[in-house]
């Protein structure tokens, strides 16, 4: 049933025996994640983690995009592009909701009809698809879903379209479905709340489970997460502090580091062209060139994961392998400094908000201590992430920068994170015109295109020289589970693959 | 007036003058410590995370500062927040507790209720909420401790007027002036200063050590501030297995409290010898302990 | 309201158809109902009666510690609730006051001198009385200590260095310091010994026949009433119940209450070891 | 002469009520309320006007990636188009039929959700509350004195525990809750780390929190034994030949009831305060944890109703120890 | 009243008993309070003290003087800050500043008890009082539940309060006098050899001192006892002889009558001189 292109993080799980059934259907597998969905069961917001594991254990979309970017089919068997605004999906006719009805295109145009209209308010349908204008019903196992606009990465963007039973969902409304939400998935909710979601086998799903239950649990304190796992009160921690790999490690415990497509730096609030010195592409040359992120890469990401060269990591749609980061070269730094007419630097402010990204606040210690050395003085504040929130919806900051990360969840195409952060949001925060009108461009041409290959690759590149950030780091996400867990496995869109998990 | 401290400082018993005297020398300390620069010591990310050695004697932190330098200039902003909170605390306190007091009009007793359900609201509660709205700068959180822990200092003011207001000399104090705020000065302030100061080193501890917690629970000040909850908070993660930025900010602290407790204590003992009668009930169970005597028969009979 | 037979054309001070009362929990507690005491000038005025009976509540309505919950409060013939706040705190300027507690009337911060020293400064702030300098204030101080026969050496002593007897001295001293009209007493020798207390009577005998000022002293002992005072007034429960001459109402008590106090008193004044002592009653 | 009693009443009988002691505890209880209603009224109002100042909650409600437009439909939604006024009056009136909306991030009644997590915090503070009382109370009354012969001799044992309970206050509960996690549940593995469902993971909690309030009610004890020791009380006791094992279980323990009950039920509220710090360290889903969450969130109705129930359970606490007193204290049963 | 109980003493009314049988010898007996040495502190004493049996011996002096911790001497007790530096007290025999913890706890209360100044602070507040009863008397070994009730009865009875409305009272729903008298029965429950008072009186007001200055009469009828008092009118009401302390020593023991009619030291002069001075008739020539 596996899409096949998932990262299998225990290669031993593939080629050792089969589980015991019985043992394991009886068990319970116990994970802690940092948080849970604030909309419980209801799988229409917010696409991004932590809700991904409890969401791919419910439900499922028709697509799901892979290690490389490239969507691949789930409950859709395949999909063209029929013309600039329609694109055309065949189901499965195997899969049915864990309460019996029938997924077919009935439940397709449902579901997306609903999230378009009043309850669907703050939805993925408004807020990642938002060309998405409406689905009809070719067949039972054929569906038209069409957009506003040309829209060339649709069939990456309903990756976060999860799929419900249309009678369910009128029945008990979008609140009710939240408490008790009914899905595809490997599991079926037995109780949730905020805090924590039960859940047992579903074993009519296509996706039937090795383990009987599953225990999701939230524990926001990172310390609190390891130790929930090293003193056995947890199997899986799907986010582990960086500095707690060797330990746990050395503890005997299975350490996986996912790399999540996002990208981690300090925003510029800036335009180019303006007239303070972020607006100026050579300080913002020499803020990257000042900074010592491999020195934190090393020993904090213990070289688990790379330094930035652009807005995108790779395996994105749209990273360019080619383009290098940029290296720590302090004399560098000074020179275009000079260049730009600061030889004696200037001073910034920037927010954060903590926890947003591993390894932060090093990034943040080590870019206050380098940039002092060229001379730029660089005062950070802390925010509460609902400032952060209001500030960037706003697009009124009251400082320079801000710490934030590039996500292409869940499209895995670089438009999605270049858009939000460009002149073609507004109000913004960034704003360079090329970079704009290149990413227009992208977004419209066809997925897999020579042509659209083309446009990102002078889009990272002007990204990369042009940068609208300090950037810091590709995404890495590490998840540590015990020994005895086998046959768990997640891939960079974060979506875990429950069927296949099982104790030794 | 100017001579009723000299006169108050007369009166003070030896171990009380002994504890002020630790105490100065508490702040020269500090202020030396001070001097030492606010901010953090010298970072090196690859030296990160290393035990102790004749290099690092207790070790480095996740940034790869040396911890035992990384103390010192923890020192400044704990004591700094510690003393401007419990200063507010002990102003604040004080004139409510001594306004409620001596007027015990109906708004009076309004502030004191007041007070009343402030120490009984929880104040990390508190401290959580305005320090989300005000911020996390030292002032803010001095501000936020101070008013936490102002009821503190103003029930046992209160308490203390209370008594004295009813003590003959005051009584004929008040009849010669006409004028409270006379009395008020003359002989409630010098009567009420060693109660105020005992209480006010438990408040310092309790202010040092909340403060800390405050760091655990991400509100405490902002990183660029070099604190020992942050500290604590920042080595928490690496107990496991770099005990030392933990162990060093925690003992650190528990020295730090445990002498500032010591110090609370024998105020407080040499205050209850020296007839003023401040035990760790009447500090620490101050509403209480004068609700009692209010509420028990006023047993006039046996007389 | 019972006729004491003085005329209060005289009158140093005096409460009329006073009442107080005091809520304690639900409870009303009437430590005062329709009180009316007169205190001539010039004249000891007794007050007596048992433990609860009001003689402190009326005292404290007399010095405005207590608000009357109805009456009035005279000094010099004038009623103070008709006057200004300002001409209310002149009148009441004549009063002075000795405590009943000589352990706890001298602040234990204050030196002899200071506590002396603390109404005439009070006085000398107030507006409309001549300012004194300080030496004026150490000159009277020291003119005071001597009033009181207390050696010059016990100026700077703290109360905490001083007997029970000194301190009421002291007390004295502080209270005459501003040459009142009028002092009141509030059991000023209960807490002493019979050796302090004669002295502190005596003392106030003195006082008494040299400035001619009005004393209203309360007490719960006849003896001490006996030997002070010209007036008495018994007090129970709250109410005047008997008013008179010291002779009238100590030989020939009117009230059994009054009849039962001055029993209790004689019970112990009176001796069968050889023969009966002087009483009050017996003496005439 | 020989039956006195009935010529002095010892207690004058109320004369005023039908059944004065109901009454005025009805009374009492009834002010009581007045005063928590209005001090939670104006608890809200601040909260109000300050989460105002701290956050738009229709940008929170819309999340971080939502456009402008999305922002201001949530805005006519949720009715936070209308001028802050009217919202707050609104609010107000919601708030005394004790109704405080939905929660901004869960959207589920607030209530409800902070209701949710009462109970695990209350369980937490409770256990801690008797820990507490349990371990102080002997410690306390130990170092509080009382030896053979006179109060207040002091043996060398006495002070070296005296000594350890004022070290321990200076040990702050939470670098203990970090020993224990590391000790117990990492080195040991007998307890769990995190979590407050099982009867296991009760104990670490609920040490680390009783640690926050123990020695101080030892100290407060001890004082309090200390006074008795040396009262006229113990000394007449003592002159009656009654052994020192009797006066310290007869006369010491009883009399310290009261400053006892009074510090442990403040104490309480200390105990909701440190349960902040522990849920956190603990990973406990408690009310404290959803209060840090809702500051972070600006979840206005979530924190209102998590502030509106601790004030609660305050008020219970207080109405507990108030009548504990009576039942330790014979003489305040009288005067209600 | 006093005259019928002196005949019926066997004691004679002069200095230290001689012939008859000892209950109290005090003698030799010095006491510091404090540090003396650094200038906060006193020394008591030498003191030397007989009573016989039945006795009524009252200590008076003015304040200051000692009284008070001679009267706890001679239950081996001392106040915080008090050392036997000289002397012993004997009582029934033992001498109770050599005898170990045990045997004093047996004396205390059943062989030598009692009274304290203020009743108030005296009784235990959260103990109602047949319990306080039912502590002393186990401490002495009376353990039968009936014989306990049995005996608070009799000490209540004679201490003359009605057994059945006190019993279950607490102390503080009972009126000063009361109290006092409860005191004094919680004195007598033991049927003590002695019973040592420490200003049985001083708190109270005059009607209700006079009840218990009564109560004492009656009491002197059938116990030893040792009265501590500053009034000189309530020694001269109680004592078979008056025994004067200053400044921590004895100075002048007698009788009633040879102290209040031939007073030889100076300050029981002024204080029997005084004594009189407050009943003295007020002087008329004022007027
Ligand atoms: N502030 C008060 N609140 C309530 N009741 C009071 C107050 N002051 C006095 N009382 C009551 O009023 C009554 C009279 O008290 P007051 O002090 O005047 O008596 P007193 O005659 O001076 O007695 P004593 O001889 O004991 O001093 C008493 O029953 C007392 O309990
Ligand atoms: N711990 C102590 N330290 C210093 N001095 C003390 C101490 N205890 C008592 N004294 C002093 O010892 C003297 C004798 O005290 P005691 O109580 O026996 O006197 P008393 O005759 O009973 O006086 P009173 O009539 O006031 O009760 C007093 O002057 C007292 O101040
Ligand atoms: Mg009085
Ligand atoms: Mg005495």
């Amino acid at each position: 049933a596996c899409g096949g292109s998932s990262t299998s993080s225990d290669p031993s799980a593939a080629s050792s025996g089969k589980p015991d059934e019985a043992k394991n259907a009886a068990a319970t597998l116990r994970v802690v994640v940092p948080s849970i969905s604030q909309f419980l069961g209801q799988p229409f917001q917010a696409a991004s983690p932590p809700r991904a594991e409890s969401t791919s254990a419910i439900f499922d979309a028709l697509t799901r995009v892979d290690n490389t970017g490239t969507p691949v089919p789930w409950l859709a068997k395949s999909w063209n592009r029929v013309n600039d605004t329609t694109w055309q999906f065949s189901l499965r006719t195997d899969v049915k909701f864990s309460n019996g009805e029938p997924v077919d295109a009935d439940a397709v145009v449902a579901t997306v009809t609903t999230l378009l209209g009043a309850a669907g308010t703050g939805s993925v349908a408004k807020l990642y698809n938002p060309t998405v204008s409406g689905a009809t019903k070719v067949d039972a196992a054929t569906v038209n879903i069409t957009s506003s606009k040309p829209d060339g990465v649709l069939p990456q963007e309903i990756a976060a379209l999860y799929i419900v039973p249309p009678k369910y969902l009128a029945e008990v409304g979008m609140d009710g479905f939240a408490k008790a939400p009914i899905g595809t998935g490997p599991y079926t909710v037995t109780s949730i709340s905020s805090t924590e979601i039960a859940m047992k086998a579903n074993p009519t799903s296509w996706r039937k489970p090795i383990i009987g239950n599953l225990q999701i649990k939230q524990v926001a304190d990172q310390t609190a997460r390891t130790n929930a796992i090293l003193s056995n009160a947890a199997d899986i921690n799907t986010l582990l502090d960086l500095d707690q790999i060797d330990n746990v490690k050395a503890k005997n415990f299975t350490v996986f580091p996912l790399k999540n497509q996002a990208v981690f730096l300090l925003q510029f609030i800036a335009s180019t062209g303006g007239s303070k010195p972020l607006d100026n592409p050579l300080v913002r040359q020499a803020i990257n060139y000042a900074v010592d992120k491999d020195a934190v890469i090393k020993s904090v990401f213990q070289g688990l994961t790379t330094v930035a060269s652009q807005g995108t990591a790779p395996g994105t749609t749209g990273h360019d392998d080619g383009l290098q980061p940029y290296p720590y070269d302090q004399a560098k730094a000074k020179d275009l400094l000079t260049q730009a007419g600061y030889p004696n630097g200037f001073e910034l402010t920037g927010v954060y908000s903590l926890g947003a990204f591993a390894g932060d606040k090093d990034f943040l210690a080590q870019a206050q201590s380098d940039l002092a050395k060229v001379g730029i003085k660089l005062t950070m504040k802390q925010e509460t992430t609902a400032n952060m929130t209001s500030y960037l919806l706003k697009g009124q900051w009251p400082a320079d920068m801000f710490t934030t990360a590039y996500l292409t969840a869940p499209t895995q195409d670089a438009t999605k994170a270049y858009s939000f952060n460009s002149c073609l949001r507004k109000p913004g925060s960034w704003c360079d015109q090329t970079q704009a009108d290149l990413i227009s461009k992208a977004l419209t041409q066809t997925v897999g295109t020579p042509e659209r290959a083309e446009t990102l690759k002078a889009l990272a590149k002007a990204i990369h020289d042009n940068p609208p950030a300090l950037f810091f780091n590709n995404g890495l996400k590490v998840i540590a589970y015990s020994s005895g867990v086998a046959g768990y496995t997640i891939d960079s869109s974060t979506n875990t693959s429950w069927e296949t998990v099982y104790f030794k | 007036m100017a001579t009723s401290g000299t006169r108050t400082w007369r009166l003070l018993p030896r171990g009380v003058k002994s504890s002020l005297y630790w105490l100065i020398s508490l702040l020269i300390l500090g202020l030396t410590v001070w001097k030492h620069g606010a901010g953090h010591a010298e970072q090196d990310i690859r030296s990160r995370l290393q035990g102790p050695s004749a290099q690092h004697w207790l070790g480095t932190d996740g940034a790869g500062r040396d911890n035992l330098q990384e103390l010192l200039h923890g020192l400044p902003w704990s004591v700094e927040v510690a003393l401007l909170a419990t200063l507010i605390a002990a102003v604040v306190g004080t004139l409510v507790g001594v306004t409620s007091g001596w007027y015990g009009r109906w708004w009076a007793r309004a502030i004191l209720r007041l007070v009343d359900f402030e120490v009984a609201f929880p104040f990390v509660v508190m401290a959580v909420v305005l320090i989300g709205v005000l911020g996390r700068g030292t002032l803010q959180i001095a501000l936020v401790l101070g008013i936490a822990l102002w009821p503190l200092v103003a029930r046992v003011v209160h308490g203390e007027t209370l008594q004295l207001r009813e003590q003959e000399y005051v009584v004929y104090s008040n009849l010669v002036w006409g004028n409270g705020l006379r009395v008020i000065r003359e002989h409630l302030v010098p009567a009420l200063l060693i109660r105020v100061a005992v209480v006010s080193a438990f408040v310092f501890g309790d202010v040092l050590g909340a403060a800390a917690a405050l760091s655990l629970l991400g509100i405490g000040p902002s990183l660029e501030t070099s604190s020992w909850g942050n500290m604590l908070a920042d080595g928490q993660q690496y107990l496991n297995r770099d005990p030392w930025i933990a162990l060093s900010s925690a003992l650190a602290l528990v020295v730090l409290l445990v002498f500032v407790n010591m110090l609370a204590d024998r105020l407080a003992a040499a205050a209850s010898r020296s007839g003023t009668a401040a035990t760790m009930t009447e500090v620490l169970a101050p509403a209480e302990a004068a609700d009692l005597d209010a509420t028990a028969p006023a047993d006039r009979g046996a007389r | 309201m019972a006729d004491t037979g003085i005329s209060t054309g005289q009158s140093a001070a005096a409460v009329r158809a006073l009442s107080v009362t005091y809520r304690r929990g639900a409870r009303l507690v009437h430590a005062a109902r329709d009180v009316s005491i007169d205190i001539p000038r010039g004249r000891i005025v007794g007050l007596i009666g048992e433990s609860g009976a009001g003689k402190s509540t009326v005292l404290r309505a007399l010095l405005g510690l207590t608000k009357p919950t109805s009456g009035v409060v005279e000094i010099a013939g004038t009623d103070l609730s008709t006057v200004s706040a300002k001409a209310a705190l002149a009148l009441r300027n004549r009063i002075q006051v000795v405590m009943q507690n000589p352990y706890a009337s001298l602040d234990p911060r204050w030196s002899v001198a200071d506590s002396i020293a603390e109404p005439l400064r009070a006085r000398s702030r107030q507006r409309g009385s001549e300012p004194m300098s300080k030496d004026d204030i150490a000159r009277r101080v020291g003119e005071m200590l001597d009033r009181v026969r207390l050696p010059t050496s016990k100026l700077h002593s703290l109360p905490r260095e001083l007997s029970g007897g000194e301190r009421q001295r002291v007390a004295i001293a502080r209270a005459l310091s501003v040459r009142p009209a009028i002092l009141v007493a509030d059991e000023p020798v209960t807490a002493l010994d019979n050796v302090t207390t004669a002295e502190i009577l005596g003392l106030l005998e003195e006082l008494h026949a040299e400035v001619g000022l009005a004393i209203l002293i309360v007490s719960h002992s006849m003896s001490v009433i006996a030997q002070l005072a010209d007036d008495v007034h018994v007090m129970q429960d709250g109410r005047v119940v008997e008013s008179g001459s010291a002779e009238s109402v100590l030989d020939h008590p009117q009230h059994p209450h009054t009849a039962m106090l001055i029993a209790a008193s004689r019970y112990l004044d009176e001796w069968d070891g050889s023969g009966p002592e002087l009483t009050t009653a017996a003496a005439r | 002469m020989t039956q006195q009693l009935s010529a002095r009443p010892a207690a004058a009988p109320p004369q005023d009520a039908k059944d004065p002691v109901a009454r005025r505890i009805a009374l009492r209880l009834g002010v009581r309320v007045v005063e928590l209603v209005g001090f939670l009224v104006l608890l809200v109002t601040v909260l109000f006007f300050l989460a105002r100042v701290q956050g738009d909650p229709a940008v929170i409600l819309a999340g971080p990636e939502a456009t402008p437009e999305d922002v201001a439909q949530i805005r006519v939604i949720y009715g936070l188009d209308s001028p802050l006024i009217i919202q707050y009056l609104n609010f107000l009136r919601q708030f005394l039929l004790f109704d405080f909306g939905n929660s901004i991030t869960e959207r589920v009644p607030a209530l409800d959700l902070a209701a949710g997590r009462l109970g695990t915090t209350l369980l937490l503070c409770v256990i801690a509350t008797v820990i507490n009382v349990a371990v102080a109370t002997p410690i306390g009354i130990y170092i509080g004195g009382g030896t053979g012969s006179a109060a207040g001799r002091r043996r060398p044992l006495r002070k070296v525990v005296s000594g350890i309970v004022l070290a321990t206050q200076g040990i702050q509960y939470y670098i203990i809750a970090l020993l224990l996690i590391t000790v117990f549940a990492i080195k040991l593995q007998v307890l769990p780390a995190i979590g407050f469902d099982r009867a296991d993971s009760w104990i670490l909690p609920s040490i680390s929190l009783a640690w926050l309030a123990a020695p101080r009610l030892a100290r407060v004890v001890q004082s309090a034994a200390r006074q008795v020791w040396s009262s006229e009380l113990v000394h007449t006791a003592t002159a009656y030949g009654l052994s020192p094992a009797t006066i310290r279980t007869k006369y010491v323990l009883p009399n310290v009831l009261v400053p006892l009950i009074a510090t442990a039920g403040t104490q309480f509220t200390l105990l909701l305060s440190g349960a902040v710090i522990v849920e956190q360290l603990f990973g406990i889903n408690g009310l404290g944890q959803l209060l840090v969450v809702s500051v972070q969130n600006a979840d206005f109705p979530s924190l209102a109703a998590g502030v509106t129930l601790i004030g609660l359970v305050v008020f219970a606490v207080t109405a507990v120890s108030d009548v504990l007193y009576r039942i330790a204290d014979p003489r305040l049963r009288r005067n209600g | 009243m006093t005259e019928t109980t002196n005949t019926t003493k066997p004691t004679g009314a002069g200095g230290p008993a001689g012939a008859t049988q000892l209950v109290v010898d005090v003698s030799q007996l010095t006491v510091e309070l404090g540090d003396p040495d650094r200038g906060h502190g006193v020394r008591i004493g030498p003191v030397d003290l007989r009573i016989g049996r039945g006795e009524c011996v009252c200590v008076v002096g003015t304040s200051g003087a000692g009284k008070s911790t001679i009267g706890q001497a001679l239950l081996g007790m001392l106040g915080p800050g008090g050392r036997v530096t000289g002397g012993s007290v004997r009582v029934a025999g033992t001498s109770l500043f050599e005898a170990d913890d045990k045997t004093l706890r047996s004396l205390r209360g059943s062989t030598v008890t009692m009274i304290f100044q203020d009743p108030t602070s005296a009784l235990n507040p959260v103990r109602r009082l047949d319990k306080i009863f039912a502590d002393v008397l186990k401490a002495h070994g009376t353990t039968g539940k009936d014989e306990i009730v049995a005996r608070t009865r009799e000490a209540l009875t004679a201490a003359e309060l009605d057994p059945d409305a006190a019993m279950r009272r607490y102390a503080h729903e009972l009126s000063g006098g009361m109290r006092q008298r409860v005191m004094v029965a919680l004195a007598l429950v033991n049927r003590p050899a002695v019973i040592v008072a420490d200003e049985p009186t001083t708190a109270l007001d005059p009607t209700t001192q006079k009840e218990v200055i009564e109560l004492f009469g009656v009491l002197k009828r059938t116990n030893t006892l040792v009265v501590i008092t500053h009034d000189l009118r309530v020694a001269r009401r109680l004592a078979d002889r008056i025994v004067v302390m200053s400044l921590g020593r004895i100075v002048e023991t007698g009788t009633v009558e040879e102290i209040m009619t031939a007073p030889r030291h100076p300050v029981t002069q002024g204080l029997v001189a005084n004594q009189k001075l407050t009943k003295v008739v007020k002087r008329r020539d004022r007027s």
